[in-house]
């Protein structure tokens, strides 16, 4: 299930998309998320938005904006500030025969809808036998690099790709975005979508301006290479491939980067097939190391493909530390000097 | 006769008996208080909603004998509180949505669910909490007060969706009212102003956690006026007020008057006779007089008296009821009993789809037993 | 100068006015209302609130500017705000423990932290959230609510510890009532019977959501009965009113009357004049007019036109206070921008010993950066 | 940091121990625990215990049976029913300058708690720059196998050990019940101390009456051997050790069994120890598959110890489904069969 997709990681090549035309806008990742949701919310009346501020105010990072003047204060609501509320009516929006797309406003808020998330969105299909379902899209911005305050910056994906039932997405390009947006919210399942904030507004792409998809559960080779390959997501694409191109003009190394897209459920075939090709393998994310989503792709890597093993797969993340605040966060977060130094061990190994 | 004891059991103090005397049709002995309003119910009605309180109250007996042989597993008894379960039940119309707990067997039964649904899940088989089509219940609720929100969500969607008259009703305990979920489902609730009603069974302990330790708050149905709802109290050992109270919390959730809010708090008063499960010993931490004194108004008493000095009960219809009643058990008990569940099942409906991993690891499993026989996985675990 | 409009803004109706009337003591021309009970304060106590006053609003207005220039980050202003926060903190005995937001500078500063440590977690320094020894005040919180139940338990580890004189006040906004977690301290300080004063600085916004959004509830103080402990209106731009109602809070809360229960939620009825915080813009969602209305009650204001008029203040003794204030606020910001912090310090304090696995961490990150330098580690992250 | 203890799995031999005689007691693990709480509120004024039940009621697992007696309903205390206000209430206490030790009624009940959990409690140390710290417990009876209603045999502490700041004890035994616990609630920072209820009375063992400590972070070898190493913990002792006695008798393969006891600084000493000398390792718990701890483990000794890796490292656990009911948790807990076939399988590579 690979989609090789070219170097300045548009995903156009072959997504299912319903475009009919070929237009295409120049948007940022943020554009490209309140895209998404005009996009839903205009052929799909069941497609509701509910979350703190994202009203009047069009959200805190305006993925919303003026989305309740087109689609009224019914379709985009502003709640009450409580997460648990959100996530918890939202489920019961679900079951009515409702889309709702939460915004938890920042990763570091979802706490408080931890249980709603794991205990019932999660499991309300397996508890019902398949009677009901929780078609619904839990929208956070995640990771660092903003300098904003504590809590503002987690990136602790692992707590939801631990739980059976919940599918997590994070997209890396604008283009990615609004398709991985679509289709999350087309899901019959809970998606938890996770929104790489820093690179909200760090670049433009084309963006098909017609709906269309980009399936779940599918990486994508954002740059093919032979020595090594290094798995990440989100914001961590960038470095990475900073790094990719640090290392091949420095040591005529040759890096492939996959870009997982969806964390749950993970895409293993393209994970080994790749890992089958180079043999060695680097994982970059944001999270803290220990029992980050890194130690899943480490252990199931040597548990499929081990003959292929030349070398430690290492893990550059962030550190098992709670998020320092801004000053430290340079270092905190994996830099590409991070990234090209073990490429250059794993290598070399 | 509401005497003073009657006051200390209902409030959280004797004095504050006045205000908040619950609602009450039917006194302690069944018969009609002057100036109560008797709901409009037919006999036939009115006998159907006797035979499935005393259907209730026969399936807890049996469930905890069950237990007791150990054909079942843990179960949560509803003796005393199955007259309020059965009313509230009866006051819904088929469309509307019930969110029950682990407690609120009666009610699901009542509301389309067959007994044995209700038993499936005491056996433990992968799709005990399945919910057969058609019936609007939700799987039971176990971790506490989780599904407020929940129902304020679904009302809520309803109103979206132009079926306000397509409302809500929600279940929880005394306990759950202190859970951050009951705030967050109630204020919503306020302030979306759907058509919902939650019932706080104040059976007056949680667990081993009597109601005066579990908030300072005189009542329950006062904290109705942090999210500027109507809150009301009911003898919920009173099944004709309690159908009365619920009935008029749906009308006015589904067309409420010019000024009215939609939700309704209703605190139906009542006690837990039994164990809080079959797991728990209930002389650890209270005082059977306690119960005794709250089994003087027994729900099942109180409308067999009303039904038999209304002549509408006689000897003969209690027969012919107990008789339905127990075949109906047995019939159950034999067709759960007699159920087995499929291992590869586990694996079924995670997701829409199966992924990928979950396929490899059904798999895997398949293989094992295949290779080493069921029996390799019946061995003791510990 | 009680009119219609103002019972707009105090209360969530115009019709609620008469009852949920906020205590006030000056009237919003500084005057001292009829009937009011002016608190017990030296002139010399009223001056330095009336300058810890004027500097928070000062210290306001140069944070601001720091931001704009890019010299310190996301900054929460709190101007409007400024004269409940002296208030309550003057109420405060020096050993009472103080749980803060992110809004809550001047409340800080007053019960005893330096002005570097408000503008440090602004800079982002490791240490930026750092207490000084023997100052009660708490990390500024920033989740929503979840001060609250540590207060709760804060007071009543005092109160086990045969400390009750040791009270905790904890500061929280109007959105903060909706979470769970409100709730849940509230509900434990009544069963507990905590010394403990709950502040809700009701500013009738929370970032973009208006206070009538927040809850159907009438009032936030009205929210109390839910826990059965007091609940009190109070005027937020009154400085003598809240330090009035605050000090009687925490007198009760140390040594209750036989009958009173220890807390109280204090609703302190206010406006926030400015944005969310330096990065919000409140043109998308409110109304320039209504924060216009709520300046005429200016705190600052009015504390002025009461010492003026009582002679307290001249214009000699305000040119020293503005001097002071100007020098100290530069200093500060001096001192804080010259602070630099050690990458190895982010793995100090994650537990009282360095685990191995974090040695590790540091030892690499250190080993890194010896090879390739610091600026290898400043690139653009984006 | 190892610690090698006899197959009975007592781990008298090298804990710290202040212990002035040598009586013991034959207690069951939920008895050993109960034990580790009246010796510390005996020893200890500071110590308090609350949660839901625990009072009169002693407990729904007795494990505070008699306590509220024995020290008062201000040091044994029930609460509302409310676990964020418990571990929310308990933070402050422990800020106090008390010692809570908290009960959460079951694992699936501690995820309310969330937020407390994750965004203070491990946190206050470093936010405060070490100037307050929150010396709590917090207990919870975790795992399935008891043929409880659902979410009452959940096994996610990785969600736990994913958060920097927080440290994670499980003990496998009595003996190991009564010193990881008094050591967690001498710790200075909070702990989560997750119990086996499984084996809450599975067996008896001696237990010494005197107080004393098996200390955080020291992993334990409950059985040598030479050829691949189990790594495990809790409830999974006991099928991990029919397993090993299995494969010996059949097929003469000699298991080593880790217990890692602490999740929570993870013992990488000890895991990649006994690692170097086996080359092959199987890694069992109940909790899904999918980012759970096993996959921290496979990760960390691959990382590690690479060069010495003969085979795959196999993870026998939970499948990533939520627990069904009772009828099929014999099919989804790992059973003695299934870690045998792993053991088979990672031996023959
Ligand atoms: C979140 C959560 N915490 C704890 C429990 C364990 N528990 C099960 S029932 C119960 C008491 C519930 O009391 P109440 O709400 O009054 O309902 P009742 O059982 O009396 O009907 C507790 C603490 C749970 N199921 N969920
Ligand atoms: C749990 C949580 N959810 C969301 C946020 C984001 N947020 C920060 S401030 C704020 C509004 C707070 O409003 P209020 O409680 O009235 O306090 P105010 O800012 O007005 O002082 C929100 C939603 C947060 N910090 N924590
Ligand atoms: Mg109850
Ligand atoms: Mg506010």
């Amino acid at each position: 299930m690979t989609s090789t997709t070219a170097d300045d990681g548009t995903a156009e090549a072959d997504t299912d998309t319903d475009a009919e035309t070929d237009e295409t806008d120049t948007l940022t990742l943020v554009e490209a998320v309140r895209d998404a949701l005009y996009t839903e919310l205009s052929l799909d009346e069941r497609v509701m938005i509910l979350g703190e501020d994202v009203g009047e105010n069009g959200g805190v990072f305006r993925a919303t904006a003026e989305l309740v003047d087109e689609f009224s204060a019914e379709r985009v609501v502003d709640t009450p500030l409580a997460e648990s509320g959100i996530v918890g009516t939202g489920i019961g929006l679900a079951l009515s025969g409702l889309r709702p797309v939460a915004e938890l406003q920042f990763m570091g808020f979802s706490y408080p809808a931890f249980d709603q998330l794991v205990s019932h969105a999660a499991r309300l299909r397996s508890r019902s036998h398949g009677q009901y379902s929780v078609p619904m899209v839990i929208r956070m911005p995640y990771g660092g690099g903003i300098r904003a305050p504590e809590h503002h910056s987690e990136s602790k994906e692992a707590f939801f790709v631990h739980e059976p039932g919940l599918k997590v997405a994070v997209p890396s390009s604008p283009a990615d975005a609004k398709g991985l947006l679509i289709a999350a919210i087309r899901d019959p399942d809970p998606v938890v979508f996770l929104e790489p904030k820093l690179i909200y507004r760090a670049f433009r792409e084309d963006v098909p301006t017609a709906a269309y998809e980009v399936p779940l559960g599918e990486a994508s080779v954002r740059r093919e290479g032979a020595d090594v390959t290094v798995y990440t997501w989100g914001a961590m694409i960038q470095p990475t491939l900073i790094a990719a191109d640090n290392v091949a003009g420095e040591a005529g190394i040759d890096v492939e980067v996959v870009d997982l897209r969806t964390l749950s459920p993970l895409d293993t075939e393209t994970i080994v097939e790749s890992f089958e090709r180079t043999g060695r393998a680097v994982i970059a994310h944001e999270a803290p190391k220990t029992a980050g989503v890194g130690a899943e792709i480490a252990a199931t890597i040597q548990e499929e493909a081990l003959l292929y093993q030349e070398a430690p797969i290492r893990r550059v993340t962030g550190y098992d530390v709670p998020m320092p605040l801004h000053e430290l966060e340079e270092y905190y977060l994996p830099q590409a000097i991070r990234i090209e130094e073990a490429i250059r061990e794993t290598v070399s190994f | 006769m509401s005497t003073q004891n009657d006051a200390e059991q209902y409030g959280h103090s004797a004095t504050t008996y006045g205000d908040d005397k619950p609602i009450r049709i039917l006194d302690t002995d069944g018969t009609v208080l002057p100036d109560a309003e008797v709901p409009d119910l037919s006999a036939d009605e009115l006998v159907s909603m006797y035979e499935d309180i005393k259907l209730a109250r026969r399936f807890d007996q049996r469930a905890i004998s069950l237990q007791r042989q150990g054909r079942i597993a843990t179960y949560a008894p509803m003796t005393g509180q199955e007259g309020a379960q059965v009313a509230t039940s009866y006051a819904l119309d088929d469309q509307d949505w019930l969110f029950p707990t682990y407690r609120e067997h009666a009610a699901k039964y009542v509301h389309g669910m067959e007994l044995e649904s209700l038993l499936k899940p005491l056996c433990g088989h992968r799709d005990g909490y399945a919910i057969p089509d058609g019936v609007p219940i939700m799987p039971e609720y176990i971790p506490i007060a989780t599904q407020i929100p929940q129902a304020t969500g679904m009302a809520w969607g309803n109103r979206l969706q132009g079926n306000p008259e397509r409302a809500a009703l929600c279940h929880f305990g005394d306990g759950a009212t202190s859970e951050g979920d009951f705030h967050e489902g109630l204020n919503f609730a306020g302030v979306f102003d759907v058509p919902v009603v939650f019932v706080c069974n104040n059976n007056q302990w949680a667990i081993s956690v009597p109601r005066d330790h579990q908030t300072a708050s005189e009542t329950i149905a006062q904290k109705a006026a942090a999210y500027g709802i109507e809150g009301i109290r009911v003898d919920g050992l009173d099944p004709l007020a309690m159908y009365s109270v619920t009935s008029a919390a749906l009308q006015k959730a589904k067309n409420p008057a010019e000024d009215d809010r939609r939700p309704t708090l209703i605190e139906s008063v009542q006690y837990r006779y039994g164990a809080h499960t079959t797991a728990d010993d209930p002389s650890a931490y209270r005082d059977e007089d306690e119960a005794n004194a709250w089994r003087e108004k027994d729900p099942l008493d109180r409308l067999q008296n009303y039904l038999t000095a209304t002549d509408i009960l006689d000897d003969e219809l209690e027969a012919e009821i107990d008789d339905r009643i127990e075949s109906r058990l047995t019939d159950a008990v034999e067709t759960v009993e007699n159920a087995t569940t499929d291992p590869d099942s586990m694996f079924d409906h995670v997701y829409a789809e199966l992924p990928d991993r979950l396929r490899n690891q059904r798999d895997r499993l398949r293989a094992l037993r295949e290779k080493y026989g069921d029996d390799a996985f019946s061995e003791v675990l510990e």
